[in-house]
């Protein structure tokens, strides 16, 4: 299926990547991650087990076991800071 | 009559509340909000402060979230203005203005979209240090107050 | 910095909030409260209502409650202004500010100083309906409002 | 002792008076009210068992029982309803 993927804050510039549209073969939001970590670098560092991020699908932020849609925007950001 | 605004425009407190009450006599209640940039975070002097955001999902959960104020209390107006950019120490960065019959629920409900803001609305806040730029970090006082609002 | 009056004026918001944040960079959150006075009370029309006071006493009540607030909670700053004689539909009665450094104290002092001056500063309303004047009675809502911030 | 009196909102207009000052034998709130119940009609009424007001001294409300000092200023009036 085909992502459009966006990173947000602190991960946006440690990726050094706002947006990217990817193939992608997984079923899950976890799928995604783990296969953003085999790039290694700061997505291995960030995205690791133990770190806190979040994930929205569509706008909405979904569990690690969310399915992804196909054309999904999936957006990764650290916890927000608001307010 | 919900307004729902993120940007990098100043908004004024009074301007807004007056909006909300013009032409109308059965308002009982105006709870409101304002978040400033303080120019001292955890122990650092802050020179100024910049904050994203994600847009589309902002509105989305900042509409969400005063929907689920409005089915929780019985809300007359609310109104909502995130700003985005770069703010200095002193600059108003967050207003929330609820307006109902009476005090009790203003006041819950405009505590209420404080709290789940802050946990569920897309923003960052980067800070500028004597020590260089800095990522604000989540706080756990944070997630507490909003889990003070989860019903069982 | 506290601020504390009882008079006929009208008063703005905007101008009070302003002038508590003007020139200071250590405030990060300022709740505040306008009450106001409706069209309906009790199931009747509201032509007017007139707030009578005990001048000497209310401003002595007013600061008693302001005090107890600052020593429960670390405030940087509080505005109370309550009207007196005859308003509106529509008309703001009375507002509490409460600048602090963060909202959690900002919030509870606001609704803490509210609830107070509903059983503890002597107003009393007179409200003009279709069957004449009425006083207000007091309400029992109030009193448990108020019961909530008494510390065992 | 000489006291000053005054009465508020709804007492105010059922005695048809603002303000007083009295000439009082008694030693507590409860018994200028015992005193002022004395007048009958209005004051009987206002001030019976079972109604509610209140009364303060120079300006702090007290229960009944609170003594009054002399020359003090003693205000009764509905519980209030203000904000």
């Amino acid at each position: 299926m085909t992502l459009h993927v966006l990173y947000f804050a602190r991960l946006r510039e440690r990726f050094g990547l706002a947006e990217e549209s990817l193939d992608f073969a997984g079923a899950t939001a976890a799928d995604l991650v783990a296969h953003l970590q085999t790039r290694g670098g700061a997505w291995a560092e960030e995205l690791a087990a133990g770190r806190v991020f979040r994930v929205a699908v569509n706008q909405d932020i979904v569990a690690l076991d969310a399915r992804l849609p196909d054309c999904a925007e999936v957006a990764i950001f650290p916890p927000v800071t608001g307010g | 009559m919900r307004k729902i605004l993120v940007g990098a425009e100043a908004f004024d407190l009074g301007v807004e509340v007056d909006a909300m009450r013009r032409g109308r006599t059965d308002i009982g209640a105006i709870a409101s909000f304002v978040g400033l940039a303080r120019d001292l975070n955890e122990g650092s002097g802050v020179a100024a402060m910049t904050l994203e955001h994600y847009p589309g999902m902002t509105e989305k959960a900042l509409t969400a979230l005063v929907g689920e104020a409005c089915s929780r209390w019985s809300l007359l107006d609310v109104t909502v203005i995130h700003r985005v950019g770069r703010l200095l120490p002193g600059d108003p960065i967050v207003l929330v203005a609820v307006a109902s019959q009476h005090r009790g629920e203003a006041f819950a409900a405009c505590e209420f979209i404080m709290d789940a803001l802050k946990t569920r609305a897309p923003f960052w806040k980067k800070e500028e240090t004597p020590d260089g730029e800095r990522w604000v970090e989540a706080r756990a006082s944070d997630d507490a107050a909003a889990a003070r609002w989860e019903r069982t």
